[in-house]
């Protein structure tokens, strides 16, 4: 019944020689300044063009209030990883072509004037794979969220694993959960906006804890990737499939929000959020931390948060 | 970072790259590695339910998610362990074609993850240590699979282990696939048997993508790590347990009185904590996961 | 129960029966009360979106159990309450032919009830009051929702209202339909609109049943006393709300503010109590639920 | 693809003019006392037959240790319901019927020397409906059980909800429930038997809130019952549909365990919950009732369930 297609999770378009691309959604020619002055969204379909971390940025916070947080991390090379060249060489030609650091950036923001840490991931960084930088970026912006009890929200665009740190990036899912539930003790809002594509352990982590999971029209969102799927079932895959809407019919993302609405709408869930937050549990806290005398539910998480912020790591090497 | 005029970088840098691709392929290949892997998945190699045989006086399995499905590829139950109760989870393969189909080759969906987790937040309720045995190739690709949300299920999982107030201990017995293992691995004491890998990939497929090529499958397995050794070295595993003479398959009651030792040990330790502190142990441990640069130092 | 020689009980039960059958049917049938099940079910009725609409200034809807699917009978979401937060659940019927279908409606799926308790637990970590709006004839009767485990929806969804640290206010806005109603009604304080109605069966089901005549559907539902008076005669609600003159039909807004302000004085009373107190009373409340004979006496 | 079948909840087979009846399973003619003897079990193909309550406590609490509570208890007629009949004289014939007071008994018993609250349905009092009598009892059990920490096993059998009680046996549902919630706190172990057939209002709440959930081979499970089923789809039921081993592999149901070895089975599982709390949780208990001076988890569920047992009920009447 569903016309097979076979799922390109890169998207681009095809690039002719000056540089602008025909949309995958209506093959119109774009000119990459009429895409970047439209958010990325395609004027003639609304199709929605991948974002840089950068472009993410500027898009969800208020004018000069970004503030990177964990600037300084960047990738080390545990495993002398070496496929068809070096580790650290892929990821100098990543920086190279992004100008970024690592495939996530994180910092604090405003967004309509609310206190916010935002991390925005970035596919063409190493295609989003999430590392030790992107885990350890991730925690360090909920121990952020904790210590200032801004909400956290997360763009995130990913391959999955960053395989050229082997098991480490594979852990990265355990860590980054880890932070969510320490997050979940304060209670911190947290809220994941799933952008095109979001797969393999972005998505079976961090990116699927969220309070309320938000996904961009058509992005593309899979555990396993296409392709392995295809080799699997040995046929091409049902038009739709993996894509945010029909994950909505399968109750995985509570809802899809339009690029051009998602800050406003941001805004408006974590001000719900927090007005649960400000006028319900504050008084329960302190009532709860009166009566035990022990500093109640949130002082202790914000006790273990900032034990942990400061637990013995090995002396620096290298 | 800045770029010089007349200097094409992108170009130098695919130069050396070329340069160092042949280097690489020079590597000494490590025949010790590719064994391993073909041990964990050695055909005669115990499973879970041959451990929980030969580790446990009595065990009661109990099945399904209580949503949508019971998921063969995962089992789990009550065991009785030395006068009191463990939660036994972990991956089943089958050892026939019949029995292999039906367990998926021990790859779970999600409602074996669901199930993995509704029986973790039973023995929470009732202070029952969780013992995880973990042998999948990896999840399960599938479409129904993900439209009834398997990394949601991976991630869920992952967090109930983060939440868990009883004693957790995973044991690696076979293949560690991926995020479809890691799902039960999120415990205090994490050990890897002799012969067992655990990776981020397989190697076939880490093959193909990176080299292009799945016949470098050894090569990757090399590269990636993925032996007990390996994981030891890089402390993501707190011990390696040794297998009798041969592997695992050549004496599946010695190899369960291996792990049947370890875990006692393990469980010694952890009972003498506090519930608070060894939740608090168990986010520093995988929070301090990983590896990186900060302002030019490596830090781990 | 002593049997006495030569008296066979059965057969005089049998025959005072009969007699008593005979004075049944000569009961009088009051009009009033199936002017009540149809204006319940009138095609117009407001329903849960349109109160949502009418009583916020702004709502997100949620979507999803996170499991198996979204059920559009089922809808929930934050709502902007007065400066602050509420979480809306309520049964949604369709209102022409294509979203009744969609709406399937108003008969939830396991998946409904299983995001109700999604988005209860959201409300519950953020301390944010869940008002839960009733309107449906029953949990849908199917093969698969039945293998997706229909019942066990039901109850862990009761499990989850009675575990609830927040305050809780439900209304019974159309048709309470048995469990599929009762689900999203284990609330600190239960209220009805003066024209629905809550029932432990349909009255057409209950007449085929009992009376082996689903025509006498208007007698069953008298007998049922399923009206928002005799529900608050048997202290099943804690009050019953006036609708706008002809029924809540004629204008949705006014009936929407009888909620909100019945709503409003709820939360009131119930953000005085501590949570601890709250969920006591809570227990309580649904503990004296019933009516009993103990030694000889009736107890309610 | 399944064979269509009519689903017979009474699942009786045919009654002769000896009171033997034919098998549903193999059609041979078996005799009631060759069925009381063998534990209502085809001798010939193992098929299960309903068991009365008492046939039930008989077989699963070893010998004079059965001491009923909540005996007291009978119904009343709050809705003054009429149907064909006044509702006072179905009870009266069903008391005749079965020599039992209700559709449930209730009490403590010992299984293998193990104490436990066990609690029996009787399908043949009214089709083991729920009504306000069901509903208390199921309260006091789980009290008993609360206050003694025995486990509680509740062997089901239900056709749903007592109709004749309207609104009030409906909001059984929700008070088994709260008291299923109570136990949770403690936690006292807490395990139901499905036998044939559990639907409605039963197994929509008690039934499927247990720890552990256990099901009689064959027995026929559903919240909506078949009949309403088949009119909703307008044709038969699939072969095997609701059946106990269905369930199993629609992961609603633990395990499926046949009646001879039923006993054996739930102490063991008693055992092995029991052996968790008592080698784990006690000294949780002390040392978090230590540390906050409160009296910890238990104590406070404890005085809970006191509270509400001794709470103020409006004063008798009639
Ligand atoms: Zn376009
Ligand atoms: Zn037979």
């Amino acid at each position: 019944m569903a016309r097979k297609v076979s799922v390109d999770i890169s998207r681009r378009g095809g690039n002719t020689q000056n540089g602008a691309q025909s949309c995958p959604g209506c093959k119109e020619l774009l000119s990459p300044e009429e895409l970047r002055r439209n958010s990325m969204i395609c004027p003639h379909c609304g199709h929605h063009f991948r974002m840089t971390a950068r472009q993410r940025i500027e898009l969800l916070s208020d004018p000069d209030s970004w503030n990177e947080i964990a600037a300084n991390l960047r990738s080390a090379d545990p495993l002398e990883f070496f496929d068809l060249r070096p580790y650290p060489d892929r990821i100098e030609e990543a920086e190279y072509d992004t100008g970024l650091s690592e495939a996530m950036l994180t910092g604090t923001a405003k967004m309509n004037k609310m206190d916010v840490v935002l991390a925005a991931m970035d596919f063409s960084f190493m295609g989003g794979s999430m590392g030790s930088v992107v885990g350890e970026r991730f925690w360090r912006a909920a121990e952020e969220a904790i210590e200032t009890r801004f909400p956290l929200v997360v763009v995130c665009a990913s391959g999955g694993a960053r395989m050229q740190e082997g098991i480490l990036s594979l852990l990265q899912m355990a860590k980054t959960t880890c932070a969510v539930e320490l997050m979940g003790e304060i209670p911190v809002p947290f809220i994941t906006v799933l952008t095109h594509p979001t797969t393999g352990g972005v998505l079976a982590s961090f990116a699927t804890l969220a309070d309320v999971i938000i996904a961009e029209p058509a992005a593309f969102l899979s555990f396993t990737g296409p392709r392995i799927i295809e080799q699997t079932i040995k046929e091409k895959l049902p038009e739709g499939f993996g894509l945010a809407e029909s994950h909505v019919r399968h109750g995985q993302v509570d809802l899809i929000v339009p690029r051009l609405e998602l800050k406003e709408r941001l805004v408006q869930i974590l001000g719900m959020l927090e007005g649960g937050v400000a006028c319900a549990l504050q008084p329960l806290w302190e009532e709860e931390a009166r009566r035990s005398g022990r500093g109640g539910a949130f002082a202790q998480a914000f006790d273990r948060i900032k034990a942990l912020a400061h637990s013995p790591r090995r002396p620096p090497q290298g | 970072m800045p770029t010089l005029p007349g200097v094409h970088l992108k170009d130098e840098i695919a130069k050396i790259s070329q340069r160092l691709k042949e280097l690489g392929h020079g590597r000494h290949l490590d025949r010790a590695v590719w064994d391993k892997v073909e041990l964990a998945r050695h055909p005669k190699r115990p499973y879970t339910l041959d451990y929980i045989e030969h580790m446990f006086a009595g065990f009661i399995e109990l099945r399904g998610d209580r949503c949508y499905g019971d998921d063969p590829a995962i089992v789990g139950g009550l065991a009785a362990y030395q006068g009191r109760t463990l939660m036994v989870i972990g991956h089943q393969k089958g050892r026939d074609i019949a029995s292999r189909t039906e367990r998926n080759f021990g790859m779970p969906r999600p409602e074996g993850y669901r199930k993995a987790q509704r029986l973790m937040l039973l023995a929470d309720k009732f202070g029952i240590p969780v013992l995880t045995l973990i042998d999948t190739p990896g999840a399960h690709p599938g479409i129904a699979a993900e439209e009834r949300g398997q990394g949601g299920a991976i991630a869920t999982t992952l967090m109930c282990m983060a939440k868990l107030s009883v004693p957790t201990v995973a044991v690696i017995i076979g293949e560690g696939g991926s995020g479809g293992a890691l799902a039960l691995a999120l415990s205090d004491r994490v050990m890897m048997l002799e012969n067992s890998v655990y990776s981020v990939i397989t190697p076939e497929a880490c093959a193909s993508i990176l080299w292009k090529d799945a016949g470098e499958a050894q090569l990757a397995a090399q590269t990636l790590r993925m032996s007990s050794d390996d994981l030891s070295q890089l402390e993501v595993v707190d011990e390696v347990l040794p297998e009798p003479r041969g592997g695992a398959h050549r004496d599946h009651v010695a190899a369960a009185k291996v792990i049947k030792d370890a875990l006692e040990e393990k469980l010694r330790e952890l009972e003498t904590i506090s519930p608070r502190l060894r939740k608090k142990e168990r986010f520093e441990k995988f929070r301090r996961m990983g590896v990186w640069k900060e302002n030019g130092l490596t830090l781990f």
